[in-house]
């Protein structure tokens, strides 16, 4: 198969000297650094060490629901761990994930800036997320949290003895830090463009942060606002939410929900962001549609914040609002629906190479497809009655989650690899790891839609024997999903060190961040550059080569 | 080098490189007009107005609240992106307010 | 391959002179000032939204237990409610001069700014601690030691002042309204404190002549920060205080 | 080699009993079935659809067929064909599916009321005729019932698959949900919504039965005492009798057919008397008092269990005459005056709440 990487001549090639990796020595230049790409390399390294916490805690409840008796562990251990691992996934990886890492080290660079508008702020929000993430732990460690990750009242409130308020106060601090993250973007998007470089050229990138980075700022102080109450119900029993003292436990629903539905968006829209970048890249061609991809975007953004009591149908609001809010979940699934046909037909008329980020942006549109077409399922009224609160639920979530956010982040991951750190992934065991992805999270994940079709409801440490085929399955996926994430993680870290030179641009990209030296320097650029190109500007590309080759070569 | 910053950001719409300085007799009126208005809702309070009370007291505090932000905070002289930023605020939080508030008072209305 | 900038394709070599306190990766000082702006701007978005689950949640309980609420918000202090909302608005308006002081560098009207407003910071602390108190005494601050009896049978002077007696369940509700009233005034007071920290450092900062060469930024948006804490309680006071005072 | 007889085993077991969806027990539930079949039909058309144009491009345009792209802009005619199409399908999916949701939730009015009660860990079946039921609930076919569901605790959450109907129990506010049964047999009854240690083990069976059979079981399992009887002694030991005794110039209104009626609060709101008002009233009376009444009945909260809630509700709901109300008033002067204080020689009547 034929490929686009072109890669220098591997006998004179050199990192260059003077980047930001070496730029200063000692650990304190890191702790205390204001560079947005050193921050993202700490990101990158915290989040993976909560994903393997979160995806170890997965493997524990995957074992336990191996067999129908809760034998492994005892049901209320279970518990705890299936709490830890929502918490630990959605707020200390799901939602920094693409942000904090590639958006992070990419979006000054895409928009050629020299940073971010406000690196203190960036750097604080790293520590916020490193001091959640120690709380988180140690709510952990001193005996763990059995609310589930949503936090139902009266159950946090009143019923459940563990460690809520740790754990609250963890989540509260990490939403600051999401806050920060996004509040940056916003800014820096805003203000700190180069010159020539205007709204409808920003990579789609870019277009797919503005929008998670408005939900960020805009619904994560609501989440915060709503677990103060819960702590404050806990400690001095304020009966906000308290049903004996005329509080309505629902109430704590709509403010959880109007954080926590955005939210999804939050993980799902940089992910989709960078699909947009490695499609376009390995299909050499600018994106279908470009516009309606960047609008579709935004629309899911705004649309996002309409739709919160779809996880509440059958929980006793009003069926009015029930007609309202479904009617308009309606309305959410087209700009998905959208963005997948604009990457299909991206694809027309391309020069396609697969290469591995290539290979992970396909099954994240088979996944996300799948996800995004059963949330239909749930989001319309009567058929959300049979299917909530079961293994749907999970396969959907997960799906667009693990099928859609996580496969794009380890395409791009892989995609920027030679960007962040100068050196290329080894090819060959990378296509095989995102193919043993694939095929590990369909056998993980496809059987629990059946499970919930049947009715097997979720966080059931024991259930009834009929359903043990079908877990028996996805147990197995799980280990064949295990390894094709532990790949990854193993040759990355080999390829820091014996990888090869990658130059600057390895995959003939027209973005701005391959047009510097990798790795990039401190300050990105020595002079900040003047965009007079278009966006995915191949054509460009093709010009500026002939240009370097008639004066340099 | 600054100057290539100047207009290239279409949407974004910041045309000023002078801050406006709002003048002092400005302020005092504003402040004349907050004291006021806060006399008046209490007052108003006092007086039965049926379901009109909350409604005057809110429109009121949202009187106050718009010259606090025109004014004091600079919006009126500030550019469309800022503005726009004010009232992104404050459409998420009616969305908040009015949503949740559309479920309770929907329940009356059926038998559920 | 070249090692790199091939975008950078006009070289800028003028260099102007930067002030010290323009960050290294902003172009002119105008950028840097309108972005700081905009960051403090969204970040009271944020503030907005953290406000606007307290006020969900009030509107909704005030339209099931209205008569709870007008009970309860009629034991509050309207002197005091009113005093406090008069001397936010004149902190507010100190705050506004001061940042007009720093714009046209007037050194002793700014320090004098700052210390009026910080004296009317802690003024508007002062009395709200006394309204806690009081409501310390009263047993209305929810949790085990609340108490609605003075709601079930009312005072001889809250008789006279023509409140009247409210049914025992309806009463019990009352403590949701406490709730309320402290997580709402004590968000908006922690807001208080912390504004009345950053105003303790600026006001060193001024008084040692800082804020005198052109760069105000973190006068200015501290102003901003101090003006959204006062339109809080624009609309907390009608909110709180004053439900159906004629009743 | 250990392996493949369990892995073969499995793979038996699998087919042998491989279904994608529960068995179909319920009136409403090939309804359901049908929505969700349509859904997987156009998703699996999506679905295929994305993957033949992925594939087919992928195919037809790879590098080595094509190795020079053709940059397109976009078409705003397909991108609205793939605007229109897919939200026009979705709002069918939206009306198809709210028109179930409303079924679903909307019972007939012959529907027979069983209340259930959620409590850690769980559930409690009360037919009207005084049978109890943990973790089971029997049911006739061919008959409308309706659930009225409540929680003592935490959020609950009802669901019988077989039947595809799923209700939230709350604590503090009735919810309700109905179905009507037609297959005989036995089905799974799950409790969805996470509720703490045990919620796994909330589980229990739903018994379909023939008309027949279910006369013969609610003969054979009753406790003597039904619902409303329960309910009238509980009337009578929190001497509720004292005030609602029906006469003329009784303190309360009279509760004979109060229930269904529509009553004018004293607020001057109009309300119509269903179960969650009696019981609203009951712990909440300040704001339910009807016009022409003063506010003086004292709160329940606290007093009454759910359990004595329901009884008293049923009581009410089947009360059609103030005779009876009368003579256990007659026959109880011996009691003390003050109403407060029966509650204590009650307490051993079923239903009031144990400190």
């Amino acid at each position: 198969m034929s490929t686009i990487v072109s890669l220098p001549d591997q006998a004179t090639a050199r990192i260059p000297k003077r980047n930001y990796i070496t730029n200063e020595n000692g650990i304190l230049s890191w702790l205390l650094t204001g560079d947005h790409k050193r921050i993202a390399m700490l990101y990158l390294i915290s989040i993976t060490f909560f994903f393997f916490i979160g995806g170890a805690l997965a493997g524990l409840i995957r074992l336990e629901l191996l067999t129908p008796q809760s034998d492994l562990m005892a049901a209320d251990t279970y518990n705890k761990v299936f709490t830890m691992h929502g918490v630990v996934m959605i707020f200390l990886f799901l939602v920094p994930s693409v942000p904090a890492t590639l958006g992070n080290f990419l979006i000054p660079i895409m928009i050629g800036a020299k940073d971010l508008a406000f690196p203190k702020i960036n750097l604080l929000s790293w520590y916020l997320y490193l001091a959640g993430g120690a709380m988180t732990l140690t709510a952990m460690i001193t005996g763990g949290v059995d609310t589930g990750w949503t936090f139902t009242t009266p159950m946090s409130t009143h019923f459940s003895n563990t460690n809520v308020i740790t754990t609250g106060l963890a989540i509260f601090i990490a939403g600051f830090s999401s806050i920060f993250t996004g509040l940056n973007f916003i800014v820096t998007i805003h203000r700190m463009r180069a010159p020539g470089m205007t709204w409808f050229k920003l990579p789609l990138f870019c277009w797919a942060h503005y929008a998670a980075s408005i939900l960020m700022v805009l619904g994560t102080p609501v989440l915060a606002i709503t677990l103060v109450l819960v702590v404050l119900e806990r400690t001095i029993g304020i009966g906000v939410f308290d049903p004996t003292k005329g509080g309505d436990p629902i109430l704590f629903q709509h403010l959880f929900w109007f954080y926590s539905h955005p939210a999804v968006y939050i993980m799902i829209l940089p992910g989709m962001g960078v699909i947009s970048e490695v499609i376009s890249t390995f299909a050499r061609k600018r994106v279908f549609g470009y516009t309606a991809v960047a609008f579709s975007s935004v629309a899911i953004a705004v649309f996002g914040f309409f739709v919160w009591a779809h996880h509440m149908f059958i929980m006793g609001v009003s069926n009015y609002a029930v007609l309202v809010f479904s009617l308009l979940t309606m309305l959410v699934a087209v700009p998905s629906a959208i963005k997948i046909f604009n990457w299909a037909f991206t694809l027309y008329k391309g020069s396609i190479t697969f290469e591995t980020p290539m290979l992970y942006a396909f099954g994240f549109m088979g996944l996300f497809t799948i996800g995004g077409l059963t949330g239909v399922f749930l989001g319309s009224s009567g058929t959300d009655i049979h299917l909530t609160e079961t293994y749907f639920i999970v396969a959907h979530f997960h799906f667009v989650m693990v099928g859609g956010m996580l496969m794009a982040f380890l395409s791009g991951v892989h995609f920027w690899w030679p960007k962040m750190t100068g050196r290329m992934y080894p090819e060959k065991i990378s296509q095989l790891a995102a193919v043993v992805t694939f095929i590990g999270f369909n056998f993980t994940f496809f059987p629990q839609f059946l499970l919930g079709m049947l009715g097997m409801p979720r966080r059931y440490a024991a259930y009834p024997p009929e359903f043990q085929v079908l877990n028996v399955f996805s147990t197995a996926g799980a280990s064949i999903l295990g390894v094709g994430y532990l790949l990854p993680m193993i040759y990355l870290i080999w390829s820091l060190k014996y990888g090869e030179v990658a130059g600057n641009n390895p995959w003939q990209a027209t973005g701005l961040e391959w047009q510097i030296q990798s790795p990039p320097l401190t300050e990105n650029f020595t002079t900040i550059p003047v965009v007079t190109q278009d966006v995915y500007d191949y054509e460009w590309l093709e010009r500026q080569k002939e240009h370097e080759v008639t004066h340099v070569g | 080098m600054s100057d290539k910053f100047e207009n290239h950001d279409v949407n974004a719409g910041h045309t000023e490189n002078e801050q406006h300085i709002v003048s002092p007799k400005v302020y005092l009126a504003i402040f004349g007009a907050l004291v006021f208005f806060t006399a008046l809702t209490v007052g108003a309070s006092f007086i039965e107005m049926g379901p009109w009370n909350p409604v005057v007291a809110i429109a009121i505090a949202v009187v106050k609240a718009t010259l606090v932000v025109l004014f004091f905070m600079h919006i009126k002289y500030s550019s469309k992106l800022m503005k726009l930023t004010v009232g992104a605020g404050v459409f998420t939080f009616l969305i908040l307010v009015g949503m949740s508030l559309s479920d309770y008072f929907t329940r009356a209305w059926g038998q559920w | 391959m070249s090692d790199s900038h091939a975008v950078a394709t006009t070289a800028d070599a003028v260099h102007h002179e930067h002030p010290s306190y323009q960050r290294h990766h902003f172009v002119s000082m105008e950028q840097q000032n309108e972005t700081v702006s905009f960051g403090m701007w969204l970040f009271l978005l944020t503030e907005i939204m953290f406000f606007g689950g307290l006020f969900t949640a009030y509107l909704i309980y005030r339209n099931w237990y209205y008569p709870a609420f007008v009970a309860a918000s009629h034991t509050l202090n309207i002197v005091e409610g009113t005093a406090n909302t008069g001397v936010l608005i004149t902190s507010s308006f100190t705050m506004a001069m001061g940042v007009w002081c720093a714009e046209t560098k007037r050194h002793k009207g700014l320090v004098w700014s700052l210390i009026a407003t910080l004296i009317l910071g802690l003024g508007f602390l002062g009395i709200k601690a006394d309204e806690y108190h009081e409501k310390y005494v009263l047993h209305h601050i929810p949790g085990t030691s609340f108490s609605a009896q003075a709601f079930v049978h009312p005072s001889e002077e809250a008789l006279k002042a023509g409140e009247k007696p409210i049914a025992p369940d309806m009463a019990a509700k009352t403590e949701v309204y406490f709730s309320l009233y402290f997580a709402m005034t004590g968000m908006h007071a922690l807001h208080m404190i912390i504004g009345i920290v950053l105003l303790s450092g600026m006001l060193v900062k001024a008084w040692r002549g800082g804020y005198m060469n052109g760069h105000i930024a973190f006068v200015e948006n501290f102003g901003l920060y101090w003006h959204f804490v006062d339109i809080v309680w624009i609309f907390l006071f009608p909110l709180l205080y004053l439900i159906s005072r004629h009743q | 080699m250990g392996l493949s007889p369990v892995l073969w085993q499995f793979l038996v077991k699998w087919m042998t009993n491989f279904a994608i969806i529960p068995p179909e027990a319920s009136r409403i539930a090939p309804q359901v079935d049908a929505l969700l079949v349509f859904m997987t039909l156009v998703s699996l058309v999506g679905l295929v659809l994305v993957g033949l144009l992925v594939t087919a491009f992928s195919i037809l345009y790879r590098r080595e067929r094509n190795p020079v792209a053709t940059q397109i802009e976009g078409s705003t005619l397909l991108e609205a064909t793939w605007t229109i199409i897919p939200l026009g399908l979705f709002l069918v999916m939206f009306v198809w599916g709210s028109v179930l949701y409303f079924r679903i939730y909307t019972p007939p009015p012959n529907a027979m009321n069983i209340y259930v009660v959620g409590k850690q860990w769980m559930w409690k079946a009360e037919h009207p005729g005084g049978q109890h039921e943990i973790n089971s609930l029997h049911v006739p076919t061919g008959q409308p019932i309706q659930l009225t569901l409540i929680s003592q605790d935490v959020f609950h959450s009802f669901s019988i698959p077989a039947f595809r109907v799923k209700r939230e129990a709350i604590p503090g506010r009735y919810t309700t949900v109905w179905f009507e049964a037609t297959q005989v047999g036995t089905y799974h009854l799950f409790c969805t919504q996470y509720c703490g240690t045990q919620h796994s083990g909330m589980i229990g069976e739903v018994d379909v039965m023939t008309p027949d059979d279910y006369k013969k079981w609610l003969a054979s399992s009753t406790s003597g005492v039904s619902l409303a009887q329960n309910g009238e002694r509980l009337f009578a030991s929190l001497s509720c009798n004292a005030c609602h005794s029906g006469q003329p110039d009784a303190r309360g209104p009279s509760l004979a057919d109060v229930y269904g009626s529509k009553l004018t609060l004293s607020s001057g709101q109009p309300v119509l008397v269903d179960e969650a008002y009696l019981r609203q009233a009951i712990l909440n009376p300040s704001a339910h008092i009807t016009q022409g009444y003063a506010p003086i009945m004292p709160t329940y909260q606290g007093q009454i269990s759910e359990e004595g809630l329901i009884s008293l509700v049923e009581y009410i709901k089947n009360l059609s005459s103030n005779y009876r109300v009368q003579q256990t008033l007659n026959t109880s002067t011996l009691l003390p005056e003050q109403p407060d204080k029966a509650t204590a020689k009650g307490a051993a009547t079923q239903g009031v709440s144990k400190p």
